[in-house]
């Protein structure tokens, strides 16, 4: 049973990823994003991650995909590949060089050692509430407050991009 | 459930000391920046802050002390490192201060900015957890991708900054991967634990080039790399620096290296000295690109901020190989470079800054014609900075190249020190160039731009000039603070 | 006298320092009131520009001074040379204390190597000495006549003394970069003085081709230096490693040259014969012999005075003094002696065949200096160096005296030297006339007269020692000379002069007294070593250990018939082709219709200009432009600049990388990773 | 800083910084043309009087180095500030503070920017000082590479027409040729901290040359790694010197560059290249240099004959002269490569010669140029009727070059063949260097005939004003020195007798290659 | 249990998507989205080591990778707006003025 969700998740989730990057209209692909990041909650459920899982859907999908979208119909940026191709070899070039990542990235994990899996039993409760906020707040408090400044930089940085221009004290009393 | 004891970490201030303060005061002037939009005020205090971090480091230079569950670590190469950064970012803000009025930016934003980017530059230096580095770098990142588009309506800068954050996101993706990698090999992210457990793979008989976790390794070191602008990943560097605002080019020319630097020094050589014969050998050669690509393409350069971006490219290749050579005099001979490096590169984007007038984004070289006869004093510093730079003796640059190509010639990475010195000749030839035409070619009939060589740029210029001087003429104060690098880092 | 030896090079030097005093504070007043007069030209020339063609005050002046000079030389080698006689004869052969020599003061010194500044004065130097201060003296009084209508005579004589301190130095040396000094410096002075006249279109040339064919001849000189150094032994087997003449020709030594062997190129030579050759090179570099001679012709460009001191009495005679000095080393290679005959009776006959065919007077003496030269090398060649020495000592004082006459004539007659305009001239310059009657009297051998004398001892020492052949064509050789002196002296003193419009007129009395001096000189000059009591032979007898030579009475009498019966024909064949009007002025000589293209060679100086030019001046030329303008410019600096374009242009192709697109930058970035991964993964 | 000598001050390093405080001082010295002239030649004959000392307290008989200085610069790389003197170097310290006075004197007619141009000359004194007294390699590439920079402003600024490509050429030729010097320093410098570490010494004379010397053998240098080093420090010394293939960027230098720039250029700059030979290439690599002295006295040889034969192509006077310095300095390296005494002591003493005679052509050029702005030959002529004491000196300068027995030239060139000839590199070189000084007759003796004779034309060269006072006294003392130097040359080689002599032994008991040990 | 190997190997080829994905389309919205498909799937193979490892580090570490991501999206958006006032595209290869 595990493995048949697995499955289906799986392929769910790489259709969706394939259809975002190849479907022309940037909402489609918007869409099929936030399915991808369901997909892979989905599993972040079967990795004993759950409290991750719904970080996963609230703050990916819930979050980040609104703001794509919202921006998306800011700009009215849904067909917004008019003009045809500048770079011709761009495209095959691109799609050969994803195929040999893939197989180079496939011949590693098919060559490295296979990974012990540990046993099931004690990897029970890692993904819940309590044992990752008792690490998080004690291992990696440090982190955890410079990812605060981080986002702080990123908000004065949204701020400061998006403002109109701002008149130099000297000119507005000139 | 409840059993579980929450041990509250012990909080070492000396470690988190320098970055942890800077982050403190950074909010102050952010908070500061919202009551009054009085230049000299933002920045005097800012000068304060760098002061006082600086002083931070002073109190207890000689510890090596690690906190954090060794997520950070505070030693003396880490402290030299900081300084030099602290130092670049004081002489930015100086070179900035009137700059950014002339180019009508008088968001106040730059300067809680700029401390926030130098903030994640320590943190980055003194990290020694992949998860660290990887904050450190991201908090890094995200300051200066904002830092570059600040110039927005400027489509420049806009430009700039998308392409900056496009590729950085990438280069991202690339580095978590790779943390992601080397956490499922060795189970651990932090650096000496890491070490240890490989030392343990290598006693049971376990095959150390295990390809998933050279993998992790290489996709770290291409991020890394990224942030260095090393050869195949160097791309960005050209068009950033050019539709950066000047002073932020000069800012990230110099300190986002030396940090990136840092942590792949760190990385290379506490967790993973065991690899060395691979990884010594691919980035080998990427360094030798570096170099030869960075110096021969700078010789078709017409505009003088590319030409210096790429000769940044260059000198990343010279730093890269002191990383390389992973050994007690490299990492000596990469903190001088740093140093001279910092000084040099500032000074010579200080002197542009003084001649970029308002709203003329591309400088062309031929705009230097007869500075010798307009501003005498900023030509001969625009001369010590070029020959610093090209590596011609009496200056830093020739002192730290000399330390360069040592660790370099005896890590045996002896082709690379061929490489290096050859290129340094090619490099010659367009910082020749420059000062052809600053003293013997005669002005254009046109007039001729006016120059912004104002007291706080002045100053700047001759700090950047003093400071190459003395590194040139007595590398020793420095090779032997940057000797004694008894630190986690050289086991 | 030893003490004050070093006065003789002195006192001319003396002379030339203050002849330069002078010529400079004429420099200065002429500059002076040629500034306040503001002439036409400012600042031109010399003090005595302006005079036109009066006498010239100066010209007496430093005339005066120079001669002194050198005359106070002359008397003080007479008080040397009595000094020397007064030393007690040498008692056994090859046994010599008629010398001293004196060092002065190092003038190069290098570890084992000490090169003095010394003199040597034996009987060899003592008798050079007294020819080159006495012709010299009297040179220089005939100089103050010839050059006083000239611009600038103090410069002319500061040249002259120079050059007698430069030939004094030669001769005086006690080793051989002291001789290489005189030799060079003679080869300098005379560069000056060939080019004395250097707004003309000839001299400046002239005066290269002589420094520069000299050179050639030092070349030789350099090399035998260089091996004596390398190679001389003391007796017990050390290197002697010195150049001084006394040590390096003393017998002990100069056997060590020997046992070397095939050192060069193959052939079967001894050190040496390789040495011996060298010298032999610098001689006839310096002596005019057959293959560097092409330089003494075009000398005559230079003022009279100049050819009759330095290319008819002194420097030339300095490559036989070179060789009767180190005649040991010439000894030890008989091989190179035969050769050393050969040229200078090749050079006899060659030159001699030469003069026939020249128009020009001064041309004429220059070919048969060249020619009497062969004969001093033919006679050291066979041995006979008193002969040579003799023969060096009566030519050089009837050759001064016949180009001293022949410069009277050329001065006398407009500054006209082309013989064919002349004649007649015997009834207007008559003490020039006669002086130079005994002048050829001596070079063709009359009897009793100095030339017979000489001539005749080096052709008889040749029938002595089985030399027939040399001698036969030594004989041929006297017998030219006598027919282009007799040619000569038809075509210019005697029949009616040939262009009319030149008035001619008698020299002025301060160069006729020297003709005159030297003319008693010449009829003098056979004593020095007249068979019987042959003075010269023991006088030199020390140094070159040979027994006098015997007196053939038959052999003299067939030159001397032969040689009047040449002179006869030259002279009546002239006066004949000057009667019916077979010499004009710019037409090809009478012998030409007769001898066809063979005469046309003579007159060509047998091509050797010719074959020099193409052989040697204008390929080094081709080669010059082709290095210079093609190799240099466009190979090498072509490599040079090429790498720096080669920079600039893979910088503007690997630019392109640069497209500006960010997807293609992610396209190098994801190609970075494949290489990282592709490395890391097949490791 | 410790000193050996018995003067009681450190007077190397004065006399090496001297004139650099003399150009700071010029530099701030804001007053009019004149002063600043006077200051400087008055500061350069005060170099010129503190360097006398040097000659009168050398001890003749002390084979090891004079004036001693040094003081702990670097330790951690092994660097030491070491300055020292002996017989080679005395003369060419003499040398350039004799000329740069004279060079200064010369440059009185400069008129835009004076005050740079002077101090440009003073720091170029204090470059070239250094890098005959430097005895630390790092130390001493740090002046050679410094020697380059007052140069290139001077030949850049005050050049001539093409003076850019010139001075840009200059400066890339010699920096891309020393590089390799630079790796080769890098590598002896490492080796000798290594070496020095593991026997317990100190380990700050690693760069030491004398150190270096006595350790070279304990390095265990394969053959190949010994003859890469030794060329990695030839190379730059034939760039400098200029040896045949690498000579073209001399006549554009020459061409180009001011008349005292060029002054300096050829009396001093050259011979760097010949000093570095001796000094680095053949103390430091004996066995390398006994091998290859025969394929380096080629290059010489040709570069003697070529040099002469382009002088002969050349129209331009002053580039005719500098085709005659790279014949002339064939002569050098044929002498140094003799490898024995005699030749050697002929190189260092034709260093000077050279220096004194193409010095005193280049200012009489100069001389001339200023007053008809024009080099090519085809222009003058009859200058002897006009100019006699200008002809009279070059002359004198022009037989000196020519090697005429009596002046400087031929006691050198005279040497250096006798010490060719008699060397291991066998007797055929110095025949071709002999053919060599016929050519050289060939072509000065044209340029000297091309400019005194054959008819004046006031067209061409108007006005003609002969010497000034002023021009009599700068090339007078030139011209003494080159005929005492002829006439007494002793006095001028016995300083340096002892110390070629130990070095002739030096490199006479150096194991031979082949032997490979 | 599926083994890590598969879910490496799964956030393999979603790693791959994100990356074809940026190099091939020219929009920058699509392209930003790919970005965060990268970083996403680096997140799941985070979570796979970490249930392999039976430690938390992991997951801990997917939290700040989320963070960052955020902060990413926000900047890169905030600069496309600015950039789309200046000029009306979002195609990525008409914003290419600095070259060379």
């Amino acid at each position: 049973m595990e493995t048949f969700l697995f499955i289906t998740t799986a392929i769910v989730a790489v259709g969706a990823a394939l259809a975002m990057v190849l479907s022309s209209n940037a909402v489609h692909s918007a869409l099929f994003l936030i399915l991808n990041f369901c997909s892979v909650a989905i599993l972040y459920f079967l990795l004993r991650a759950p409290f991750l899982g719904a970080v996963q859907v609230t703050v990916y999908a819930g979050a980040i995909m609104v703001l794509f979208l919202f921006v998306i119909m800011l700009l009215g940026a849904e067909n917004a590949e008019l003009g045809e191709e500048k770079i011709g070899w761009q495209k095959p070039a691109g799609l050969i060089l994803g195929v040999a990542l893939l197989a180079e990235i496939g011949y590693v994990a098919y060559r490295g050692t296979k990974l012990i899996d540990a046993p099931v039993a004690d990897a029970t409760n890692i993904g819940a509430p309590t044992t990752i906020s008792a690490k998080l707040f004690s291992t990696y408090l440090l982190p955890f407050e410079v990812i605060s400044i981080l986002l702080l930089i990123a908000v004065v940085g949204t701020v400061v991009l998006t403002r109109r221009r701002v008149v130099a004290r000297e000119e507005r009393q000139s | 459930m409840n059993d579980l004891t929450f041990i509250t970490p012990e909080i070492n201030w000396t470690v988190l000391g320098m970055p942890a303060f800077l982050m403190i005061w950074a909010m102050l002037v952010l908070i500061v920046d919202m009551f009054t939009s009085d230049r000299r005020v933002l920045i005097t205090l800012s000068l304060i802050g760098l002061g006082v971090t600086a002083a931070l480091g002073a109190l207890d230079y000689g510890l090596t002390v690690s906190g954090f569950s060794d997520m950070l670590v505070f030693d003396q190469f880490g402290v030299l490192v900081n300084w030099i950064l602290l130092a670049g970012t004081a002489l930015t803000l100086l070179i900035a201060f009137d700059y950014m009025p002339r180019q009508n930016l008088n968001q106040g934003e730059f300067y809680p900015l700029v401390l926030f980017a130098t903030s994640g530059m320590l943190f980055l230096v003194q990290a020694t957890d992949l998860v660290t580095i990887f904050i450190g770098v991201e908090t890094l990142s995200i300051a200066l991708y904002v830092l570059t588009g600040f110039a927005v309506p400027q489509f420049k800068s806009g430009e700039a900054a998308i392409k900056y954050l496009l590729l950085g996101g990438f280069a991202a993706g690339f580095l978590v991967y790779g943390i992601a990698l080397i956490y499922g090999m060795t189970g651990k992210t932090n650096l000496a634990q890491i070490a240890t457990e490989l030392s343990t793979w290598q006693s049971t008989g376990k095959a150390l080039d295990d390809p998933i976790l050279l993998a992790g390794v290489g996709f770290v070191l291409i991020a890394l790399g990224f942030k260095v602008s090393m050869f195949p990943f160097h791309a960005w560097t050209p068009d950033v620096y050019e539709g950066a605002p000047t002073p932020v080019t000069a800012y990230m020319s110099v300190a986002t290296k030396g940090a990136a630097f840092a942590a792949m020094l760190r990385f290379l050589n506490v967790a993973f000295p065991a690899l060395k014969p691979e990884w010594q050998l691919l980035f080998g050669l990427f360094a030798a690109a570096t170099m030869i690509y960075g110096n021969i393409v700078a010789v078709a350069q017409s505009n003088l901020k590319r030409m210096l971006a790429y000769s940044s490219i260059a000198h990343a290749g010279y730093m890269l190989l002191g990383v390389l050579a992973a050994s007690e005099k490299g990492i000596s001979a990469f903190t001088v470079y740093l140093l001279a490096y910092t000084l040099t590169n500032l000074g010579a984007f200080a002197v542009l800054i003084a001649l970029e007038n308002r709203g003329m984004p591309v400088f062309e070289l031929k705009d230097l014609r007869g500075l010798g006869k307009r501003s005498p004093w900023l030509a001969v510093s625009m001369t010590v900075f070029m020959f610093s730079l090209a590596g011609v003796p009496p200056t830093a640059g020739f002192a730290s190249k000399f330390g360069i190509f040592r660790a370099a010639w005896d890590a045996n990475l002896d082709y690379l020190a061929i490489i290096g010195v050859i290129t340094s000749v090619v490099s010659a030839f367009f910082y020749l160039r420059v000062i052809v035409t600053m003293w013997m070619r005669d002005a254009e009939a046109t007039e001729p731009q006016p120059t912004y060589a104002t007291a706080s740029l002045s100053l700047g210029v001759l700090v950047a000039v003093i400071g190459i001087v003395a590194v040139g003429l007595l590398p020793n104060i420095f090779t032997d603070l940057a000797k004694a690098l008894v630190l986690t880092v050289a086991q | 006298m030893a003490e004050l030896i070093w006065l003789v090079p002195l006192l001319p030097l003396l002379g030339v320092v203050i002849n330069t005093l002078l010529g400079l504070n004429d420099l200065r007043r002429s500059r002076a009131n040629a500034h306040h007069d503001h002439g036409h030209d400012h600042g031109h020339g010399h003090a005595d520009a302006h005079h036109g063609h009066g006498d010239n005050p100066t010209a007496k002046r430093s005339g005066l001074i120079a001669s002194l000079m050198v005359g106070l030389g002359f008397v003080l080698t007479l008080v040397t040379l009595i000094e020397l006689l007064g030393m007690p004869a040498p008692t056994t052969l090859g046994e010599n204390n008629r010398w001293f020599d004196v060092t002065y003061w190092n003038w190069m010194a290098f570890g084992d190597l000490k090169i003095p500044f010394g003199f040597l004065i034996d009987q060899l130097s003592v008798t050079m000495m007294l020819l080159v201060t006495g012709v010299g003296t009297l040179i220089h009084l005939y100089a103050i006549g010839y050059m006083s209508h000239d611009e600038r005579p103090t410069r002319f004589f500061v040249y002259l003394n120079l050059f007698i301190v430069a030939m004094l130095m030669l001769v005086m040396g006690n080793n051989f970069v002291m001789l290489f000094l005189g030799w060079e410096g003679v080869g300098l002075c005379s560069f000056l003085l060939i080019g004395f006249w250097f707004e003309q279109r000839d001299p400046p040339w002239a005066s290269v081709k002589a420094f520069v064919t000299n050179r050639v001849g030092d070349f030789g000189l350099l090399m035998a230096m260089f091996a004596i150094y390398a190679l001389a032994r003391k007796p017990d087997g050390t290197f002697l490693h010195s150049l001084i003449f006394r040590e390096v020709l003393d017998q002990g030594t100069v056997f060590s040259l020997q046992q070397y062997s095939t050192f060069f190129m193959g052939t079967q030579y001894t050190a040496a014969g390789a040495i011996a050759f060298m010298l032999l090179l610098g001689v006839t570099g310096k002596s005019a012999q057959i293959p560097l001679f092409v330089w003494l012709p075009d000398a005559m460009a230079g003022p009279t005075p100049v050819s009759a001191l330095i290319h008819a009495a002194t420097m030339v005679t300095a490559g036989v003094y070179l060789m009767i000095r180190t005649h040991p080393i010439f000894e030890l290679a008989p091989s190179v002696q035969s050769t050393v005959t050969f040229i200078g009776v090749a050079t006899a006959l060659v030159a001699a065949s030469i003069a026939l065919g020249q128009y020009d007077i001064k041309k004429v003496l220059a070919f048969s200096t060249v020619s009497q030269l062969g004969f001093m090398v033919a006679a050291v060649g066979m041995g006979a160096y008193v002969a040579a020495m003799f023969h060096l000592l009566t030519h050089g004082i009837f050759k001064a005296l016949l180009f001293l006459g022949s410069g009277s004539v050329i001065h006398g007659f407009g500054n006209e030297q082309d013989m064919r305009k002349m004649g007649g001239l015997r009834k207007k310059m008559p003490v020039t006339f006669w002086t130079y009657i005994v002048g050829t009297m001596g070079l063709i051998g009359f009897p009793l007269v100095s030339g017979f004398w000489s001539k005749d001892e080096i052709i008889g020492h040749a029938f002595d020692h089985d030399h027939r052949t040399v001698g036969i064509l030594l004989i041929v050789g006297a017998v030219l000379t006598s027919f282009y002196m007799g040619r000569q002296i038809s075509m210019v003193f005697f029949g009616e002069q040939r262009d009319q419009h030149i008035h001619a007129h008698e020299s002025s009395r301060w160069m006729t007294a020297p003709l005159i001096g030297l003319a008693l000189l010449t009829l003098a000059s056979g004593l020095i070593n007249v068979p019987g009591w042959h003075p010269l032979t023991t006088w030199l007898e020390p140094i070159v250990e040979e027994e006098a030579a015997k007196f053939h009475l038959n052999i003299a009498a067939i030159v001397t018939i032969l040689g009047l019966l040449a002179f006869a024909a030259g002279f009546y064949l002239y006066q004949w082709a000057a009667k019916n009007k077979r010499i004009k002025p710019n037409q090809r000589d009478l012998l030409h219709h007769w001898g066809g293209d063979f005469y046309a060679i003579l007159e060509e100086k047998w091509g050797f200009d010719a074959l020099y030019n193409a052989v040697l001046v204008k390929p080094y030329k081709a080669l010059a432009s082709f290095f210079g303008k093609f190799f240099d410019v466009k190979i090498i600096d072509g490599i040079v600049n090429g790498t720096a374009e080669l920079v600039g242009l893979s910088g503007r192709g690997l630019r392109t990388f640069q497209s500006g697109y960010v997807r293609s930058y992610a396209l190098m970035f994801v190609i970075g990773v494949v290489i990282v991964l592709g490395f890391f993964a097949l490791r | 800083m410790t000193n050996t000598n018995d003067l009681g001050f450190t007077i190397l390093s004065l006399v090496v910084f001297l004139p650099a405080v003399g150009a700071i001082i010029l530099a701030f010295m804001r007053g009019q043309r004149g002063a600043a002239r006077i200051f400087a030649l008055g500061w350069s004959t005060l170099v010129f009087a503190v360097s006398l000392p040097l000659l009168f307290n050398f001890k003749y008989d002390a084979a090891g180095l004079q004036f001693y200085e040094y003081f702990s610069w670097i330790p951690d790389w092994g660097v030491r500030y070491e300055l020292g003197l002996d017989g080679i170097s005395l003369w060419l310290v003499l040398l350039t503070t004799f000329i740069t006075p004279l060079a200064i004197w010369s440059a009185w007619n400069v008129e835009d920017k004076t005050n740079n141009f002077l101090m440009l000359i003073l720091l170029q004194e204090t470059g070239m000082l250094g890098v005959f007294l430097a005895q630390d390699l790092f130390l001493f590439y740090i002046f050679w590479e410094f020697t380059l920079i007052p140069m290139y402003f001077l030949i850049g600024i005050w050049g001539g027409k093409r003076r850019i490509y010139a001075t840009v050429k200059f400066f890339l030729y010699t920096f891309a040729a020393s590089v390799f010097m630079l790796i080769g320093i890098i590598a002896l410098g490492l080796l000798n901290y290594k070496y020095l570490a593991q026997q317990g010494l100190p380990t700050d004379t690693a760069f030491q040359v004398q150190t270096l010397m006595a350790n070279i053998n304990q390095f265990g240098l394969s053959d190949t790694e010994l003859k890469l080093l030794f060329l990695s420090f030839f190379v730059a010394f034939a760039v400098k010197v200029p040896l045949w293939p690498v000579h073209t960027w001399l006549p554009d230098a020459h061409v180009e560059a001011p008349t005292a720039g060029s002054v300096i250029l050829a009396a001093v700059l050259l011979k760097m290249g010949g000093y570095g030979m001796i000094r680095f290439c053949v103390q430091l690599f004996p066995q390398v240099a006994q091998e290859w002295a025969r394929p380096i006295a080629l290059l010489a040889v040709i570069g003697i004959i070529y040099g002469a034969v382009l002088s002969y192509a050349q129209s331009d006077i002053k580039k005719l002269v500098a085709y005659s310095s790279v014949s002339h300095m064939g002569f050098i390296v044929l002498g140094i490569f003799a490898l024995n005494e005699v030749g050697l002591q002929g190189a260092v003493l034709q260093m000077i010669n050279h220096g004194l005679s193409t010095g005193a052509l280049f200012l009489l050029i100069g001389m001339v140029y200023e007053r008809t702005h024009t080099r090519e030959l085809a222009d003058y002529g009859g200058l002897w009727k006009v100019v006699p004491v200008f002809v009279y000196f070059l002359l004198f300068a022009t037989m000196a070059s020519v090697g005429l027995p009596g002046l400087n030239g031929f006691v050198g060139e005279f040497l250096i063949m006798l010490g060719a000839f008699d060397s291991p590199i066998g007797w055929t070189f110095t025949a071709f260097a002999a053919v060599g000084v016929i050519l050289a007759a060939v072509y000065l003796l044209k340029m000297f005939q091309g400019i005194a004779s054959g008819p004046f034309s006031e067209r061409r060269t108007p006005h003609l004003s002969d010497l000034t006072r002023r021009e009599v006294a700068i090339l007078l003392p030139l011209c003494i020195l080159m005929l005492v130097i002829g006439l007494y040359s002793p006095y001028f080689t016995r300083p340096m007798e002892t110390t070629i002599k130990a070095l002739e032994a030096f490199v006479a008991n150096a194991a031979p290659l082949i032997a490979g040990q | 249990m599926i083994s890590t190997n598969a879910y490496v190997l799964l956030s393999a080829i979603l790693f791959t998507i994100g990356v074809v994905g940026v190099l091939v389309r020219r929009n920058v919205i699509i392209m930003f989205m790919s970005v965060e498909l990268m970083l996403n799937s680096a997140n799941l193979a985070l979570i796979a080591f970490s249930r392999a490892r039976a430690e938390s580090d992991g997951q801990i570490m997917t939290f700040f990778v989320i963070a960052v991501a955020a902060a990413e999206v926000a900047v890169g958006l905030a600069l496309l707006v600015s950039i789309f006032r200046a000029k009306k595209t979002t195609n990525i290869d008409d914003v290419n003025t600095l070259k060379g």
